[in-house]
Order: structure tokens, then sequence, then C-alpha cells
């Protein structure tokens, strides 16, 4: 661990000057160190310590590392991969290149300590890394850098509090010592520190109320950033409540509420609830498709946090479980989305269509990417979310499962806005001339395409990691058997039902070439009856594609504009103590009587 | 010996006053020659009467360990300032009057002498400070300043009164609780005016945002030092500082109506002047605490503010806010401080702000804690959103390439290279912030030294002793 | 009723005061410093005051010491010189506001610094 | 309102002043000269055995100025002097820097008067001899270099009201370094004799002579000098603008 991280910190360098020379040597410095760091961590045992830079045991390795560790380094090399001819599009390859090695470390620091300053170190440098990644990317996105920066600061400088309270109670940062002793504490305290400490996972992964970033950041980082962002950085918070959940003993800890849940887990459950409903509400709006994909990241971040929160057999899990879902659907959509993006220059759904068939390749990828995160097999998506579904009903918690079940068919909505918008329809004139994406673009989207297949048929290889994490944390291990899983309600076993479905989707495939072809009309003829046509945004089929939906919920409230707000005031604030320094020099003596009786009054 | 350090550039000064370019280039190299000084020739632990007058009737200079570290800080700052700052012909001669009164204020042990420097300073603060055509701040400054210094001038008489001496250590036998408070005061209110907490510090932002290079680092960073000095040596060494409640809890305002006050503003240098308010406020809340460990972190933090605001300013008074597009290096010294000052971590700012919460939470004092996350937040909004304005301002829309046409390694010094910065500061600033990495990888190298002082400083019999046993 | 002169002395120095807080003209605000400083001045020296005591000079007349303190004499002496040179600078400073802004009203000022900015 | 407010400021300063500070103070004139370091100094014993003075008898003491306040300006606070001499000359530099950088260069011209002028020829000789004679005697009677310098300076200002012609030279620029330097070398050449900045390092002499109390004379001539080129600098670059 130590070799890698040192290694990963000189690559930053290295892969900085390396692009000088040629920029396409940094994704590839980081590609190479993503697939060293893979090997490295694959093989390496649970519960190895190291050291760090003289500080003595403070890496640590343990089954929650591995199972996270090897997500983030999965998603960088497809991501290195991927940019090996995107980069040519980058504005800074050179700090691009150097900041992007720079986040791996980063992140993998995060998930390799349990000393609570240490990660939080390593939590900063993977923000400030991908913090000015972000405004290469569009115009706007220089206002979602402020976004992004100051909510992570929120939830950071919070744990940091947390962490320091901890401090002064135990006299040490290492986590796992101060876990067990955590619950003979008043209940205060327990509640301030496992909130404080959790705000942090809480703004990361997009949590409701600290939600609001992820729009801006996603929708307007560069392109195949917003694939970390969302498929690994996001992760990083979940990393965070998985660990605390985990670690303190958070059953005991707290008061049981409500179907063997305790408090502290319900509310957030709530919390995950509400992410749900506004990620899948608000991603049915958008237009812009990598903006609908940030939202879709803020209702999986609800679905996680609700299974991590259940801390037990199933429900834990799926919730692991689908971070890895989450991490690969994410990160292909994003892919695919760059793909089209590096070629049609738009990310506005409502300026492509019909790329069906130019971008045959992207499309599949986006296709199965959108399957796993609707939840349908054969894709692993739908494995995590059985699990905690599973576990919702089998606990009686009907109100909760009706969200997430909300939630999922909100996401068949609005995953098929792209897919109609972008991939079917008509194919617009000016993208005539589009090719498929360049091979080295492709192949690591075929490598998540089959990753996500092949977890989804067979899921032992991650149910093995996921059981050695609830291990870790003393928790009764996910039952499964080969293929089969077992739950408190039944089992099902996926290879079965990924044979049923391959049967249906032969069947379907032949009736699809046996039955008659549609005819090739074009986007002129097809709504006009001959009369001549204005404007043909207003006839594309994506434009106000569920206008009968979103007119339900039209006058939302909106959190941006509730943060925005908040900030106007604390600048009209400002603009007062401007006030009285723009006053002359009597104002100022009136200030220093103020002080003066202050003290007075104060001794005396 | 210890007199070279302010009998030397005061000569110069005065040397220097027909050929009023001679200030200038006198300036690095008395600054460089304290320093040798200070490292080669003398140690902690000595004391010097001047006139071999003994310390009660005369004047002492005492130079301990708390004063030490202070003056190769101050003497530092100077030097990397007459590199760095473009300073007008008469300036220099200022300067190293500055340069006399700083060092002399932090080696004084005598009340009234050090209202004299005080006074020094200041003047030499309202002529500084009216840099830029900038008449009006230095006016307010002025009058404000005035009223302090007159409040100090009968805090050190009612000294003379009780104690019969001027000198410090003596005065620290004062002990009626009656007394020493109701001095304190007149002390405290100078140095709440001169070391800018809010509602007495109103008069800073007119004064920093002048745009001039030499303004805020000289009255913002050497000057805001040496009284630091001052205020610790006043209010930890020798008495207690009258309600510390009051004066914590007025600084915690302070922090936060300060970083308010920036996040408002629509010109960098006034955002950077009220972070600067910000910034010495934190200290005297810290240092309001009386703590060893507090105080320590609170000289870390001082540490890193200075040399942070040091950068941010001299960057400000030279590039405006024109963007870092032909200034590579410029932007990068920028970003590593403002990262620095918001305390990111491997930077030194994120050790200040990690030993100062750690000495806090030991003693059980929460709310100045969350006070500086919340003000971090604040200050991490508007100094990210500098930087990324300044990083790519007047950046052109993206181009849009032909997917394989691969340009070669991007151009990036095609255009003109408008050299808008001097040599001297951009290598100051740079060195600067490589410092500041530095420190954030090996935070002993500071830590160290303001243990060093923390601990000094909050014990009263070497000082004393120093002072009895006399010397030379 | 001894400590009259001390009352005087702050009585000044309130007059000070209340001249720097009430006067919107700059100059006045100066002249009001530098009647804060006298005060003190005053204040200071009277600190000094010994009954019966002389001025502190070895002379023909006082060849022995019969003296009132003279260290608050020396101080007053140099606190004097220091008040000079704050209130040269003040005026010349003056001389820079009237010159830009075309007033010493800090609200016509404040006017002008609106509108230029 | 603005007076109210006024009134209430200043009304916090009375009664800190009056309400807190003056308890804490003896009454005026009851001060008991024992208890603080002038005693000493009065008696010139700070480092010797106590002795009373007398005028025109004592000699050789550790301080030879039959002036007290002299002898604590420039000898027993020397330092403090240094940094006055300080503070006025960085007043005149910022004086000179401002007068310069204004804009409009609008020199004030008075009116001439044939009775001013020509009575300026008589006094100013005067004027100057008499501040001279108060720096030079300032270790025997009241003034010293501050007040010698501002009388001449006043001469300087005289001669300027009498005649539009005149200005100030840069000969006061070179009176002023050499003066300003001279005090600091004086500092140093104790610090070479004696071992100590600003000692004094000359004989002392008997109280109440001419030539007495070693370097206070010197110190206060410079002082003078300085003094007064600055303020007439100072005058000057008001007026010249």
């Amino acid at each position: 661990m130590q070799s890698l991280l040192l290694y990963l910190a000189v690559g930053a360098l290295v892969g900085y000057f390396l692009s000088m020379i040629n920029r396409r040597l940094g994704p590839i410095v980081l590609l190479a160190l993503s697939l060293y760091g893979l090997f490295t961590l694959w093989n390496m045992p649970i519960g190895s310590v190291e050291g760090l830079f003289g500080f003595e045991d403070i890496l640590q390795f343990t089954a929650l590392s591995k199972y996270f560790s090897i997500i983030t380094l999965i998603v960088f090399s497809c991501y290195a991969f991927f940019n090996i001819v995107w980069i040519s599009k980058a504005k800074r390859p050179h700090a691009f290149s150097a900041l992007s090695i720079l986040t791996l470390f980063g992140t993998l620091g995060v998930f390799l300590t349990p000393h609570l300053i240490a990660l939080y170190i390593f939590w900063e440098i993977a923000v400030v890394a991908s913090l000015f990644i972000v405004p290469m990317g569009k115009e706007e996105s220089k206002k979602a850098t402020i976004w992004y920066i100051v909510i992570s600061s929120i939830g950071s400088y919070m744990f940091l509090y947390g962490t320091f309270l901890l401090y002064s109670k135990f006299g040490t940062f290492n986590l796992f010592e101060i876990s067990g002793d955590i619950a003979s504490e008043s209940t205060g305290f327990k509640w301030l520190v496992s909130l404080l400490l959790l705000s942090a996972g809480i703004a990361k992964s997009g949590i409701f109320p600290l939600h609001v970033w992820l729009r801006n950041v996603h929708g307007n980082a560069p392109d195949t950033f917003s694939a970390v962002l969302s498929g690994q950085l996001v992760k990083m918070g979940s990393y965070i409540i998985a660990l605390l959940l985990g670690t303190f003993p958070i059953a005991t800890m707290f008061s049981q509420f409500y179907a063997g849940v305790n408090i502290f887990s319900y509310v957030l459950i709530w919390l995950g609830n509400i992410s749900i409903l506004i990620g899948t509400f608000m991603a049915i709006k958008q237009n812009d498709m990598k903006m609908l994909m940030a939202y879709s990241t803020v209702a999986n971040g609800g679905y996680i946090l609700i299974g991590l929160a259940l801390l037990d057999q199933v429900g834990f899990a799926g919730g692991l479980f689908h971070v890895i879902n989450h991490a690969l659907a994410a990160t292909m959509i994003f892919l695919s989305f760059a793909a089209v993006v590096y070629r049609t220059g738009t990310t506005k759904i409502d300026e492509m269509g019909g790329l069906i068939f130019k971008m045959p390749v992207t499309f599949v990828t986006y296709l199965v990417g959108i399957i796993s995160i609707a939840g349908i097999p054969p894709t692993s998506g739908f494995v995590s979310k059985w699990m905690i579904f599973q576990s919702l009903i089998s606990k009686g918690m009907f109100v909760t499962a009706m969200f997430a079940f909300v939630g999922s068919i909100g996401s068949f909505l609005y995953v098929f806005r792209p897919l109609a918008g972008v991939f079917l329809g008509q194919l617009k004139r000016k993208d005539k001339d589009v090719k498929e994406a360049p091979m080295i673009m492709l192949i690591p989207m075929i490598i998540l395409v089959a990753l996500t297949i092949l977890w989804g048929v067979f899921p032992q290889q991650v149910l093995v990691w996921v059981t050695d994490v609830q291990r870790q944390f003393g928790m009764e291990p996910f039952k499964f058997d080969g293929t089969v899983l077992y739950s408190s309600l039944g089992h099902w076993d996926s290879w079965t039902v990924f044979v049923m479905f391959m049967v249906g989707f032969i069947i379907a495939a032949v009736i699809y070439i046996l039955m008659p072809k549609g005819k090739k009309i074009p986007l002129d003829d097809q709504y006009t009856s001959g009369e001549f046509l204005h404007n043909f945004d207003l006839y594309h089929y994506a434009t106000k594609y569920y206008a009968f939906l979103e007119r339900e919920y039209e006058g939302h409230p909106s959190f941006e504009d509730w943060y925005t707000s908040i900030v106007n005031v604390l600048k009209a604030i400002g603009k007062g103590v401007d006030y009285f320094v723009r006053r002359t020099a009597s104002a100022y003596t009136f200030w220093m009587a103020l002080v003066l009786a202050l003290l007075l009054w104060v001794r005396w | 010996m210890i007199a070279l350090l302010i009998a030397v550039p005061l000569a110069f000064a005065f040397a220097s006053i027909p050929h009023e370019r001679l200030g200038r280039y006198f300036l690095p190299f008395v600054a460089l020659f304290n320093l040798v000084c200070l490292f080669f020739f003398m140690e902690p632990g000595q004391i010097l009467e001047v006139g071999r007058w003994p310390a009660a009737y005369g004047i002492a200079l005492v130079l301990d360990n708390v004063s030490y570290p202070f003056l190769i800080f101050v003497n530092f700052l100077i030097l990397m300032m007459a590199l760095s700052a473009t300073l007008e012909n008469r300036y220099g001669t200022l300067l190293l009057v500055l340069t006399a009164a700083v060092n002399g204020i932090i080696l004084t042990g005598d009340f009234f002498n050090s209202f004299v420097f005080l006074e020094i300073i200041s003047v030499i603060a309202y002529i500084v400070a009216a840099h830029k055509d900038n008449a009006l701040g230095a006016f307010k400054y002025l009058i404000f300043g005035g009223i302090g210094g007159t409040m100090y001038l009968l805090g050190a008489v009612s000294v003379y009164v009780k104690s019969g001496t001027l000198n410090m250590g003596y005065a620290a036998f004062i002990t009626d609780p009656l007394i020493v408070p109701t001095i304190c005061i007149f002390f405290l209110i100078t140095f709440l005016v001169e070391l800018k907490v809010l509602p007495l510090g109103l008069w800073a932002p007119d004064v920093y945002s002048n745009g001039s290079s030499v303004t805020p680092i000289a009255l913002g960073s050497i000057v805001t030092v040496s009284l630091v000095y001052l205020f610790s040596r006043i209010f930890l060494n020798i008495f207690d500082l009258p309600s510390p409640q009051l004066v914590g809890i007025l600084a915690m305002i302070s922090i936060i109506l300060a970083e308010l006050g920036a996040l408002k503003q629509k010109s960098l240098g006034r955002a950077l002047s009220f972070a600067t308010i910000s910034g010495v406020s934190t200290v005297v809340a810290a240092l309001s605490m009386r703590e060893s460990e507090i105080a320590s972190a609170a000289y870390f933090y001082l540490f890193n503010d200075v040399v942070s605001k040091f950068i941010l300013f001299t960057l400000f008074a030279y590039l405006g806010e024109r963007g870092f597009k032909s200034n590579k290096t410029a932007g990068i010294a920028f970003t590593f401080a403002s990262l620095s000052v918001v305390g990111f971590p491997m930077f030194a700012g994120f050790w200040a702000k990690y030993y100062l919460l750690k000495a806090l939470f030991q003693v059980n004092s929460y709310a100045l804690p969350a006070i500086i996350l919340i003000a971090a937040v604040i200050e991490a909004g508007y100094l990210i959103k500098w930087n990324v304005e300044l990083w790519y301002k007047g950046e052109d829309t993206p181009k849009v390439q032909d997917g394989e046409q691969d340009s070669e390694m991007e151009n990036e010094d095609d255009e003109v290279e408008e050299d808008f910065i001097p040599f001297g500061a951009q290598v100051v600033t740079l060195l600067l912030a490589l410092t500041l990495v530095v420190v954030g990888f090996m935070p002993g190298l500071i830590h160290d030294q303001t243990m060093n002082i923390a601990n000094n400083v909050l014990d009263f019999r070497p000082y004393l002793d120093l002072i009895l046993k006399g010397g030379m | 009723m001894s400590n009259i002169i001390y009352y005087v002395s702050f009585i000044i120095l309130g007059i000070g005061i209340y001249g720097i807080v009430s006067q919107k003209n700059l100059f006045k605000q100066l002249i009001s410093l530098s009647i804060i400083d006298t005060a003190v001045n005053i204040f200071i020296v009277a600190l000094g005051y010994v009954e019966w005591g002389e001025a502190p000079i070895y002379s023909a007349i006082t060849p022995v010491a019969n003296f009132v303190d003279p260290l608050p004499q020396a101080l007053v002496l140099t606190a004097i010189v220091i008040g000079v040179g704050t209130l040269a600078l003040g005026s010349i400073l003056l001389v820079h506001i009237n010159e830009k802004y075309g007033s010493l009203d800090p609200d016509e000022i404040r006017d002008i610094r609106e509108v230029v900015e | 309102m603005r007076r109210v407010w006024a009134i209430l400021v200043a009304g916090v300063f009375l009664y800190f002043l009056v309400g807190q500070f003056l308890p804490i103070i003896p009454t005026f004139g009851n001060v008991d000269l024992f208890t603080r370091v002038a005693f000493d100094i009065i008696n010139k014993s700070t480092t010797t055995n106590y002795n009373a003075v007398e005028f025109k008898k004592s000699k050789d003491l550790e301080d030879g100025s039959a002036n007290v306040v002299t002898s604590i300006v420039v000898n027993y606070r020397s330092f403090d002097t240094l940094g006055e001499v300080s503070v006025l000359f960085c007043a005149a530099i910022g004086v000179g820097i401002l007068a310069s950088m204004l804009k409009s260069k609008k020199r004030i011209e008075f009116e001439e008067h044939k009775v001013l002028m020509i009575s300026t020829g008589i006094v100013l000789p005067l004027i100057l001899l008499f501040g001279a004679y108060i720096f030079i005697h300032g270790h025997l009677s009241p003034g010293g270099g501050f007040p010698g310098g501002t009388t001449i300076a006043l001469g300087i200002l005289l001669l300027m009201l009498s005649n539009n012609e005149f200005k100030v030279t840069d000969v006061a620029k070179h009176v002023e370094q050499s003066a300003g330097a001279g005090y600091v070398v004086i500092g140093l050449m104790g610090m070479a004799i004696g071992g100590v900045f600003l000692i004094n390092f000359l004989p002392t002499g008997v109280v109440g002579n001419l030539f007495s109390a070693g370097v206070v004379p010197i110190v206060y001539t410079f002082i003078g000098f300085k003094v007064g080129a600055e303020l007439s600098n100072v005058i000057s670059d008001l007026r010249e603008g």
C-alpha cells in the first residue's frame, strides 16, 4: 500500500512532465498505475498493516478498503483508457492528467487508512485535485466549482470537527480503537459525533440536503471526469457512511425505533428516501443528459444509504453491492456520453437524435448502463436492488419500500429520455457524418459492459467481497451459494434468471427479424402533413418529453435557490460590515466607546 | 550588540535622506545584515541595558526565547518585501526606519519605549497607507490610530505611577486585582485597534485595499507580527488579559463578520483585506485563551496567515485582476497561498488549523473551532472563486477540434508574454509558496519554534530573571 | 478638590473625543485629536507633581533637590513631538483629500466616492 | 443626533477615566518620590550610592546634567529620544512624499511687506542665536534640542513669510542627514568605547557648568539641528506643494 501510494504521488509529477512531451502519455501513466494498483490490492491479504512517511501503522487494509479500492481502480482504469484519445480535447492536458492521478492518490488513501486525520488529509487531497479539474469543463463549470468546494468543505469540516470531538474524548485518532468505547458516552454526544462524521459522506455522496452540488458539478465538469465524479468520487462518501455505520456499534448506540431499526439509521433512511424522490423527479426534468445522470446519482446515493443504514444481513450487503453497480453503470453512462459529446459536441438531448446506427457500441454501452441502473436482470443492478427490497419488505418498512419502488419506476422514465432523444429518433442533419467513437474509447466501455453482465449473472465474486466486509463488522454475512442468493423471504438463482431472460431475448429477436421493417422517412415528413416547418426543435422527439409529468410538480421548491438565497443573506450582512467600514473616524470612535463600555460592563 | 538591530537600520535611514534612491538599495542589505547578526552572532537569553543604566532606570532590550524567533521572522519578511515590492524612492528610507521600529518594539522591555516605537510604526503606517492616492483611508486610520496610541500612552504612564518604573519586568509586580485590569484596558483598546479586531478594525479594509505592493505587506504582515508579539508579551507574559472571554467573543465575531465582508466584495483587494482581519482575529481569539498549546498553534496560524497573505497581496498588487494566463508561476504561487489560507492538507495552513483545533479541543473549547471552520468554509468559497476566475480569465471558448486530429502539444507560450511582475517578486512569491509546501510536509520546522515561544511566553520567570540579572 | 487638574485634563480629553465624534469636517477631527493629545500631556505632567516641589533643574536658586517628578515631564516631551509629527502628517493628508474630492466633509466625499465606484 | 452620540461616547470615556482610572492614581501632588525610579534619577545615583547632588559642587557623577529632565531625555532614556527623533524624521519624510505627490503644484505666495522684510533681517539672526542657545544650554536650563530646533524653524518660517523668493535648499536635507546619523554614530561610539549602545562615554564634569554632562550637549546639538532642519523642510514642503 505504502509503495502504491508513493508511486501515485510521484506519478502525478511524472504524469505532468510526460504529458508535456506528448499529452497522451498522461493517461497512459494513470492507466499503468491503476492496473498496477488493481493487481497489488487484489492480491493483498486482508488485515495488512503498513506505515507511511514515517507514521507507523497508519495504513490498514480491511475488507472494506479492498472492496472500495477495487471499484475505484476499475473505474480509474477505464477512465484512463478512455482518456488516451479523449485527452486531445482537454483544455489543459498536463494539469488534467496530473490532477487525475492525484485524485486517485487521494481516494485510495482514504480507503486505506483508519486514522481519521490521515483520512481527512487524503480526502482533502482528492477534493482539491478534483476541484481544479472541474473548471476545465464548460463555461458554467467555474460556478460549479464554487458549489463543489463549499458543499464539500461543509461536509469535510464537520467531519474534522467530529474527529477532534472524538479525539478530545478518547485521545486517539484511530477509528477502530474508538469504536468500542463510544457506546458508553451520552446520547447527545453520540448523535453529534455520528452526524458530524457522517456529514462528510452525506455531502460527498449527494444525499439530501447536501445534494445540490451534483447537478452543477457533474453536469459541467469535463466529460470523462464526470464519470469519475459520479462513478468514483461519490463512492468516497458511501465509503465513509459504510465505514462509520459498520465500525460504530450504531445498533447498540441508539435506541430501537421502528421495525428493529434504530432511530439513527431511521433518520438516515429517511434522508435516503428524500434523496431518491428528489433525484428521480429532478432527473425526469433535465434536458441536459449529464445533469440528468447527476440527479440519477442523487437517487442512487439514496439507495445505497438506505441499504447501508439497514445494517442487517441482506440490506447492508445490498447497499454495498449497489455501490459497485452504480459505479460501473455511472461510469459506463458518462463514458458513453463523453463519446457522444466527443463526436457531436453537445450535451443537450434535443440537439441530438438517431445516433443508434452511427454509434452502435456506444448505444449498447448506454443501454446496458441504464438497464443496470433501472435494476433489470441480467445486469448486476438487479441483484442489489433485489437485496435492498428484500430487506425492506422483510422488516415491514413499506413506506421506504414504496419510495424505493417509485425511484425504480422513475428511473425507467428518466433513463429512457436520453435513450430516446440521443440514440433513437431521427438523425439530425448536422450529425450526418458522425462516426463511431475511436476504438480506444470503445474498449473500456466494452469491458464495463462485460463486467456488469458478468456480475449480474455470476455475482459470487462481488458477494465474497461484500460478505467479507460484513464479517469484518461482525454482522451476519449474506447467504449465497454459487449463483443462488438467499434471503429470509426466499431465494433466486441468477443463472436461471439469465437463461430465462436470454430465451425471451432470443424470441423477441426472432420476432423482430421476421416482422416487416418500419419505413424510414425524413424528419420533415413526420408530423407536418406537408406543412412548412419553422422550428425543428419543437418537433424533436425529446422536446418536452415528459411534459405531462413535469406539469405535476412544476412549482417545486428548489434547494439550489434556497442555498443561493442563504448566501445572499450572508452577502447582505457583509455589505452591512462594508457600510461600517466606509464611515469616518467618528463612527469608529463610537465603536471604540462601545467596546470600552462592554469591557467595563463585563468586568464590574 | 543587540542594539545594532535597531541602530544600523536607523543609521542607514538617516544617511539615505539626501540621496532618495539609496534607501531602497540599503533595505535588503540591512535586513540581510540583521538576519546574519541574529543567526550567527546572537542567541536568546541576552539583555542589553541601553547606556548601561539598570533596567529599572533606563531602557533594557531583551532578547529572549520569545523575541528571538519573532525577530528572525520579521526580518525575514522585511527582506522578502525589500526584494519583491516596488519601492518608490523615498519609501526605502521609511521602511528602513520601520525595520528599526519593529525590531525595537520586539526587543524593548520598556513600556514607554514600546509606545515610542508603536508611534514610529503608526506614523510610517499612515504614510504608507496613503500610497496610491489613498489619503482618505490613511486619514481615518490616523485619527483612529491616534486615539489608540493615546490609550497606550495612558496605560504606560499608569504603569509608571503604580510600579514606579516603566520596565515591563517590574510592572508584573503590580498584582492588585483592581488596578491591573484598568491598566490593561488601555493597552487592550490599542491592541484591538492595531490588530484589527473588527469593531475596532474597521479602518483596515480601506487602508489595505489601495492596490499598493507595500501597504498591505508592511502593515498587514510585518507590523501585525510585531504587534502580535507585543500583545502576547503584555497580556500573556506580564499581565493577565482583562476579561479574556469578552476578547475571545469579540474576536470570534470579528472572524465571522470579516469573512462575510470578504464574501461580499467585488474587488479582490478588499476581499483580501477582510481576510487579513479574519486571520489576525483568529490569532487574537486563540491567544486570549492563555494556554501554551493554543498559543503555539496561534503562532503557527500567524506564520501561515502572514506568509500566505504576503503572497496574495504581492501578486494582487502586480496582477490586479488580470488573470494568470501569462503568469503561470504567479498563478501557482497564488493558488498555493490561497489553499494554505483555507487550510487544505499538505500546506502549512492545514497544520495551523490542525494544531489549533487539537489544542482547543483539549481544553474543551468548542465554540472557537466551530467558528474557525465556518470561516474556513466561507473563505474556501470566495478564495476558490477568485482562483478559478483568475486562472480562467480571458480563456476563449473551447475550440471544437476534429476528433482524430490531435494537435501536438498545444503551444501555450505562443501568446505575447506580458511580464507584469518584476522578477524579484516572482521569485519571492514562488519561494514563499514553496515554503508553505515544505512546512506542509514538515510542520515540525515551525511547530518546534512556536512551541518554544509558547512555553516561554506563558512563563514569566525567565523574563524576570533576565531583567533582574541585568548585563550587557 | 485637589484633583481638579485631573478633572480638567479629563474634560479636555472628553472635549476632544466629542469633537471627533460630532464634527463632520475632517480638519476639525484632526484638531480634536490634537486636543486629546494635549489633554493627555497635561494629565501626565500633573501626575508627576509633588507638593511644594520645584522644577527639576539644579540651579543657583535650587541647588539641592526638592523637585517634582521629572520622568513624566520627559515622557511628555517625547509625546509632544510625536503629536507634532502626527499633526503635520494629518494636515498634508487633508491637503490630499481636499485635492482629490474637493471637500473635507465626509458626506460629500462619500457621494463622490460612490459616483466614482 | 450626532451631538447626542458624541456626548454619549465622550461620556463613556469620561466614565472610564473618572470612575475607574482616577481611583487608582494618587491624588494630585501626593506623590512619594521614593517609590519611583525618579528619586534615584534626580539624585543621579542609579548605579552608585546615594549622595545628595549640589549645584556647581558635585562632580563626576554618573550624569552631569543640571536639568534632570534633560538627563532623562538624553541620557537615561536616550533610546526613547532616538525613537522620538525617528518619529519626527518619518513625519517629515511623509510630508515630503505626500507633498510631492500632490497633483497641483501651487506654491503659496504671501503679500510682501516692507516692514516685515526689514524687521526680519534684524530679528532673524537673534532668533537663530536664541534657538542655538536653547539647545546648547539644554542640560542647564529649561529647553533643549526640540524647542531649540523649533525656534530655528520658526525663524525660517518668518523668513518665508517675509520673502517669497526664499526656498529651503538641499542643505537642510544634508543637515538633517548628518545630524541624524551623528546621533546614531554617538550611540555607536558609545558601543565602541563603553561597550554599550548610547552610553555616556565622555566625562560628566561639574553639575551646572556649560562643559559638563558628557555627550548630552552634543546630542542635543545634533537634535537641535535635526529638528530645525526637519521642521523647516516640513514647512517648506507644505508651502511649495
